[in-house]
């Protein structure tokens, strides 16, 4: 029981953070930026139902979130057009039964194999959907994409879904429901048989299921909520085009998914938000931020292949009983090289693009921290070099105290 | 990293709400600045800090200081339409972009809007470079204007060009297959027919967009048709690989294209050994330019170490700064009614006007081709030693294309 | 009509055997590492940047020899330092890692060398026409290429039918789980392993730099083919990486040279069964039939064409 | 008594080697009954026939007088038969009574449904839990099944075959690998979990099987040389020399 009451304290506290965060972060870039992660956090979620929950890994999630996407921008226009009467906030169903209908229609060939035909099917498929959006230009509009205008549908008591704010609670809503629907999905006989297809499909066909049918089954859901994604994302933007279909919104909700944590429910979320956030700010603050964007991939895939989720529920045992505190002095002591780490990584990256890619415009001065210095000269290099070995080399002299503290915590953590 | 510090007002911003004392006047650069994109993208940017430079020098604008805030679009509409959200929060009630014509319609749109639902706050849009002709036709808005000669204006020049050559008998067309490509295919088609009807069009290809590595069986296929003239709106890599695998065939014909000036193209026409064989339309030519706008080529290569691209781009800022001050105000409403119809002098010589139906912008239209320096001529591109000789002169007049606008203002 | 035919198939034999000098690399490593490495195309793309720097000091033929040997140790060192680390994670982390590193690969490629192409051109050895057929001549680097490819297929040939290292190649290609029991050093002839596929990209790289324009963009537009090229095949069979290659190659460059589209072969009434897709040339989709093929093969034979493991 | 099994002229090949070469066999209901030979006889093999879980080059085989030839696993488990294997098959990730219930969910009828939660499907976590007392590994209910000791997954493998209530069961080399302690336990358990049920096992240690089997079949190269009750089998000529000859030294 008691599971039941956390699990419904943790969707009210979600509830009231969605309804609150407009109030801490009212400016209008904040607006559209969570608007934009509540979107993103159905899509990851939706992801995961396939990588994490059934074990499948997908090179093509984005055709069924540019294909809800799609279908609801149309939905919208002819439902201003002919002036029916349905409001905005329905808009989103078109998208789940345009994704559902286009993962029942993609997954019946592409979820027959597990495994690596699997990846490379919806490899193909997504290559060929978003080749297939070039040609045919009726449905998908070309490069322009479609165009809409959610002011132009039949208000919703009063609400015309003009200002962002609204958009925002729109959003907001469908991301709590998909949520809720989501992590219920996981609770039931079905969900749990897709964990089991995902650990050991051979034993689960021995306990009578099909693996076939559960791999094709959670296809189809988890294409229907990614459809409601991309229905929000058109009703956000006003506007769908074709390289919400492509193979970069597919590497981009995987890369998502796989740094918020594949095996947790809530990892995703997590990742949606933080990818969400560096990839609208990150452009402003450093040109390389590609290379931050690849850099942070690897670095989570190699020392924390569990992803934030992963690395947060190590704690999870130690905050219940109150023995998180006998990590501090361990992670006092660790913080000091890591920061050092990070910092010199910075700046040799900061200054290697500043001098090959900006120095011949704009000459070897540079700003950096705050610091005004010559690029050219050897002097930043050595202290950034010196920030950077110093900081891997101190690491790894303190990394045993961590590891001896992760591993008495979590003993006594057992003991209690 | 200057604009770390940028960064960390975004992040205040975040939480403290829309600025709102507006001691400069901001425009928001809202153009690819990573990725494939970002070498167009960077050049843009300084041509606008130069030329904000120069209007800040003579005063600013109503005595405020012109801020360009750049912002990185990623060659993507919707996130395009994120970064133009945060030019608005910064303050910015203008706007300016040029790559791509799916991000030209993106902004237009979401300005357009914006500008609907927010009265009193509106965004004018100032579009530099993207040639879509529905820009100026079925989607044009009162909020968006542009400088460079849209698709239609430019084949109309090359046509012309091609009536004063009757040695070009057989043409062949190959273009991207989207949007662009294909206006331009069937404009070529149509202009063709009507201007010089004995000209024989040999072959019309279409081939997806960044996707070809080797463009040899497309040559292969133009060499049998035996073409004499190839016209192409092809950009980026795809005319560059075009030119390689042409020269590698050995074909001999004049290629008449868009973008071979674009970033990259001088560098490949001068490995391809293809002397005054390749043209381009644009509204300038450094070579033959008025002097007044050779010193400015000449500064601004000096400082930034690339050409002047974009010659309309001066023209833009120039327009822009005499509308406030004729409208004596900021506000983009007033500066939008003083811009239209406006007449001013154009950056290479002779006068240009921003037509009021449309927003679009008409001036005299230059072909060039590419090879080597003629002397006396002072500028070669990308350090070739190559440079554009011009070849003809088309008249604004010549170039007036109709269109369809039925513009809503305000 | 002649010449298209003559050009189009020397085009693509061309384009083909370009492609199995990266995909016997890649199916090597699948094969006996389980990895799918997304970062193959990346290799190709230094080697050619390696070819590049090393050519315009040097010369054209020290950079052929020694630019695929530095992108085999570049290889060798992230397997090593990367890769191996990864790989108690499983696979799925393994494939990450490498879909992490293109990406990094690229942004450095980009900020050292730029986005523009590079200058980087054929020797004056070889810089001169090597036949003509009617009118269109065919440039002699194009047959260079094509006599590196080859002499790179037959050197394959023989290492893996005549050397003792080629059998226990050969056996973990069927039989993935069988080198570590032969007693072998698994790391190290991983390392091995990913170090010389790594190098035949390279030399792919190398020789295809000059005559496809060097920029920062190859690596992304062929990585995909490649898989499409293994998958097809069949994974694990270099044989049918051989084969997949050389029809990607010829499909796509004889469906460029064909006008054809549904309209031209059923008349009007192709527009109104198909709509937009009636009028559309097959030279317009040619870059499309790969994945048209991979998905039907993987459809209707799992295992590709020549191969007899799905994964 | 009726047929809970029935095997017809069975074959299997690999490629040209023949590996079972018409195996004839009937296992009467209710019965336990072991599978024994040598390495390589073919023992295993036969039960992924049974099973389905690789298809017969030729041959009938029939479940309680249905034919199941050709059928896929799942379609067999669904007609009552469940089996376990030679090398641990669960669920690694899942705790041992998520492990337990996906063993029972399907024969409650449950299925794929996705509008129910399983944590209140009071049959379904009741059997588990029974199931869980039957093994016993109650107290290891939380626990992921991949950090079990090999003992204990042994019997979670043995819970997972017999949870869904599948009247035939077949366990591949239950006690493989134990230590004299745990195989005792094993016996005890499968003793107790074949009540009622047609037990059909492969086993090596012949102390085992002499002590569970009502009946025993003896294969050889892929044929059944002997099949009868352990005294039978014992006094058996032709089975001392192929087989228990060797075995008794």
């Amino acid at each position: 029981m008691s599971e039941t009451i956390r699990t419904t304290i943790a969707f009210a506290l979600f509830a009231i953070a969605l309804a609150l965060a407009p109030v801490v972060f009212p400016s209008g870039l904040a607006l559209t930026m969570m608007s934009l992660m509540g979107v993103m956090i159905i899509f990851a979620l939706s992801y995961n139902m396939l990588l994490g929950q059934t074990g499948l890994l997908s090179f093509g999630h984005a055709v069924y979130y540019g294909l809800g996407g799609f279908c609801a921008a149309h939905a919208m226009n002819y439902v201003a057009r002919n002036k029916l009467g349905v409001p905005l906030p329905a808009i989103p169903i078109v998208g789940a039964v345009a994704g559902l209908f286009f993962g029942a229609l993609l997954g019946a060939v592409s979820t027959r194999r597990a495994g690596t035909v699997f990846s490379m099917i919806s490899l193909g498929i997504g290559e060929l959907v978003a080749a297939f959006a070039g040609i045919q230009r009726s449905f998908f509009g070309g490069e322009d994409g479609i165009a809409t205008n959610r002011v132009k549908l039949a208000p919703f008591f009063g609400y015309k879904f003009g200002p962002q704010i609204q958009v925002y609670y729109l959003i907001a809503f469908w991301c709590f429901v998909c949520v809720a629907l989501m992590y219920m999905l996981t609770r039931t006989p079905f969900g749990r048989m897709c964990n089991a297809v995902r650990d050991n499909p051979e034993r689960a066909e021995f306990v009578g299921y099909s693996t076939q049918r559960v791999r094709f089954q959670a296809f189809m859901l988890s294409a229907m909520f990614a459809g409601v994604a991309g229905a929000l994302a058109a009703i956000n933007f006003e506007l769908m085009n074709s390289q919400a279909i492509g193979a970069g919104t597919s590497g981009q909700v995987l890369l998502m998914t796989f740094v918020g944590g594949i095996g947790h429910f809530f990892g995703p979320i997590l990742g949606a938000m933080l990818i969400t956030f560096l990839q609208i700010s990150l452009s402003d603050i450093t040109k390389a931020w590609m290379l931050y964007f690849g850099l942070l991939f690897i670095l989570v895939v190699m020392f924390a292949p569990g992803g934030i989720a992963g690395f947060l529920s190590i704690h999870q045992p130690l905050l219940r009983n109150g023995r998180i505190f006998k990590l501090a002095p361990s992670y006092l002591m660790a913080s000091v090289p890591l920061v050092a780490l990070v910092l010199g990584m910075i700046a040799l990256i900061e200054m290697a693009h500043h001098m090959l890619v900006e120095a011949a415009s704009d000459g070897a001065k540079m700003r950096l921290f705050g610091l005004a210095f010559d690029g050219a000269s050897p002097l930043p290099w050595l202290v950034a070099a010196a920030l950077f070995f110093g900081g891997a080399f101190g690491l790894k002299l303190v990394w045993p105290r961590i590891d001896e503290a992760w591993a008495v915590a979590q003993a006594e953590g057992k003991k209690a | 990293m200057r604009k770390f510090t940028l960064g960390v007002c975004m992040a205040a911003l975040l939480t403290a709400g829309a600025a709102n004392a507006q001691e400069t006047v901001k425009m928001g650069y809202i153009d690819p600045l990573s990725g494939g994109g970002a070498s167009v993208g960077e050049v843009g940017l300084k041509h606008y800090q130069w030329l904000a430079d120069q209007i800040n020098a003579q005063g600013g604008l109503m005595g405020k200081k012109l801020e360009i805030i750049p912002l990185d679009n990623k060659t993507n509409p919707q996130e395009a339409v994120v970064q133009a959200q945060k030019a608005i929060d910064a303050g910015a009630r203008y706007i300016t972009q040029g790559n791509g014509s799916s991000v030209a319609a993106a902004l237009s749109d979401f300005v357009t809007k914006f500008n609907d639902r927010n009265p009193g706050k509106e965004v004018l849009y100032f579009n530099y470079a993207a040639v879509d002709d529905s820009l100026t036709n079925e989607k044009c808005s009162f909020w968006h204007f542009r400088w460079d000669a849209n698709s239609s204006i430019k084949m109309t020049a090359i046509t012309n060009y091609l009536k004063s050559q009757p040695n070009v008998k057989k043409v062949y067309l190959i273009n991207q297959d989207y949007s662009f490509g294909q206006g331009v295919r069937k404009l070529a088609a149509e202009m063709l027919k009507a201007k010089r009807p004995d000209v024989q069009i040999v072959g019309d290809e279409l081939h997806p967009l960044l996707k070809i590595t080797d463009f040899a069986p497309y040559i292969a296929k133009i060499k049998a048709s035996g073409a004499d003239t190839v016209i192409t709106g092809n950009w980026g890599q795809d005319i560059a690989l075009l030119l390689k695998a042409a020269a590698d065939a050995g074909l001999q014909a004049n290629w008449f294209t868009y973008y071979a000036g674009g970033a990259g193209g001088p560098t490949a026409i001068k490995q391809t050994g293809l002397q005054h064989k390749v043209y381009d339309i644009v509204e300038g030519n450094p070579n033959t330019a008025i002097e007044a706008a050779q010193k400015q080529e000449e500064e601004f290569r000096a400082k930034f170490g690339v050409t002047l691209w974009y010659p309309r781009a001066v023209n833009e800022m120039r327009m822009f700064a005499k509308a406030v001050k004729e409208a004596n105000s900021l506000d983009p409403k007033a500066v939008a009614l003083k811009l239209e119809g406006m007449t001013a002098d154009v950056f290479d010589g002779g006068q240009g006007t921003m037509r009021k139906d449309d927003h679009q912008f008409f001036q005299d239209m230059y072909i060039r081709s590419f090879g080597p320096l003629d002397p006396g001529a002072k500028f070669d591109e990308e350090k070739t030693g190559w440079g554009w000789k011009q070849q003809g002169k088309i008249a604004a007049a010549d170039t007036n294309v109709p269109t369809t606008c039925k513009m809503e203002r305000p | 009509m002649l010449q298209l035919i003559t050009f189009s198939t020397l085009n693509g034999v061309l384009y083909g055997m370009l492609l199995f000098m990266m995909a016997s690399g890649l199916t090597l490593i699948f094969s006996m590492m389980g990895v799918l490495n997304f970062a193959h195309a990346s290799f190709y793309m230094i080697g050619a940047y390696f070819g590049f720097e090393i050519s315009r000091r040097i010369g054209f033929w020290p950079g052929f020899i020694v630019a695929p040997l530095l992108v085999g140790v570049v290889g060798a060192l992230i397997e090593r330092y990367g890769l191996r680390r990864v790989h108690k994670f499983g696979h799925v982390a393994e494939l990450l890692f490498t879909f992490g590193l293109a990406f990094v690969i690229e942004e450095l490629v980009n900020m050292i060398w730029g986005k523009l192409p590079v200058d980087y051109r054929v020797p004056p050895s070889l810089d001169f026409v090597a036949f003509r057929l009617f009118d269109t001549t065919y440039p002699a680097y194009r047959m260079f290429m094509l006599a590196t490819a080859i002499a790179m297929f037959a050197f394959l040939i023989l290492v893996l039918k005549r050397t003792r290292v080629g059998l226990i190649i050969q056996a973990s290609l069927t039989h993935p789980n069988m080198v570590a029991m032969l007693g072998h050093d698994v790391p190290t002839v991983f390392m091995a392993v990913f170090g010389v596929g790594a190098a035949l990209a390279g030399l792919a790289g190398v020789i295809a730099g000059p005559a496809l324009v060097t920029q920062p963009a190859m690596a992304a537009l062929l990585g995909p083919i490649l898989f499409v090229v293994i998958v097809v095949g069949g994974l694990g069979s270099l044989g049918g990486a051989f084969v997949a290659s050389l029809l990607i190659g010829l499909v796509q460059t004889f469906a460029v040279a064909i006008n054809g589209s549904l309209k031209d072969v059923m008349g009007p009434v192709a527009t109104t069964i198909f709509g937009e897709l009636g009028g559309v040339t097959l030279a317009q989709i040619a870059p499309l039939l790969p994945y048209l093929m991979l998905v039907l093969v993987l459809i209707f034979k799992p295992t590709g064409l020549f191969g007899n493991r799905e994964s | 008594m009726s047929a809970a099994l029935t095997l017809r002229d069975v074959r299997k090949n690999f490629g040209p080697t023949a590996i079972i070469r018409g195996l004839e066999l009937e296992i009467t209901q209710g019965e336990r009954h072991a599978i024994i030979g040598p390495n390589g006889a073919g023992k295993s093999t036969m039960f992924h026939l049974i099973s389905g879980r690789i298809g017969v080059t030729s041959g009938s085989i029939e479940l309680k007088g249905q034919e199941i030839t050709g059928l896929a696993p799942y379609e067999i488990n669904r007609r009552g038969l469940s089996r376990s294997f030679q090398v641990t098959n669960i669920f690694p990730k899942l705790s041992v009574f998520e492990n337990i219930r996906c063993g029972v969910l399907w024969s409650l009828g449950y299925k794929y449904s996705f509008w129910r939660f399983v944590d209140r499907l009071r049959d379904a976590n009741e059997r588990a839990e029974q199931v869980l007392d039957l093994i016993g590994l109650g107290a290891r209910r939380e626990t992921p099944a991949g950090i079990l000791t090999y003992a204990e997954q042994r019997a979670l493998e043995i819970g997972i075959t017999i949870a869904g209530g599948a009247d035939v069961i077949m366990l591949d080399e239950p006690t493989a690998g134990m230590s004299n302690t745990e195989t005792e336990q094993a016996v005890a358990l499968i003793r107790k979990v074949s009540e009622g049920r047609t037990l059909v096992m492969v086993e090596h240690d012949m102390s085992v099987v002499f002590g569970l089997a009502d009946r025993i079949s003896v294969l050889v190269y892929g044929q059944i040389i002997a099949t009868g009750t352990p005294m039978e089998i014992r006094a058996n000529k032709a089975v001392r020399e192929a087989y228990l000859g060797e075995e008794a030294h």
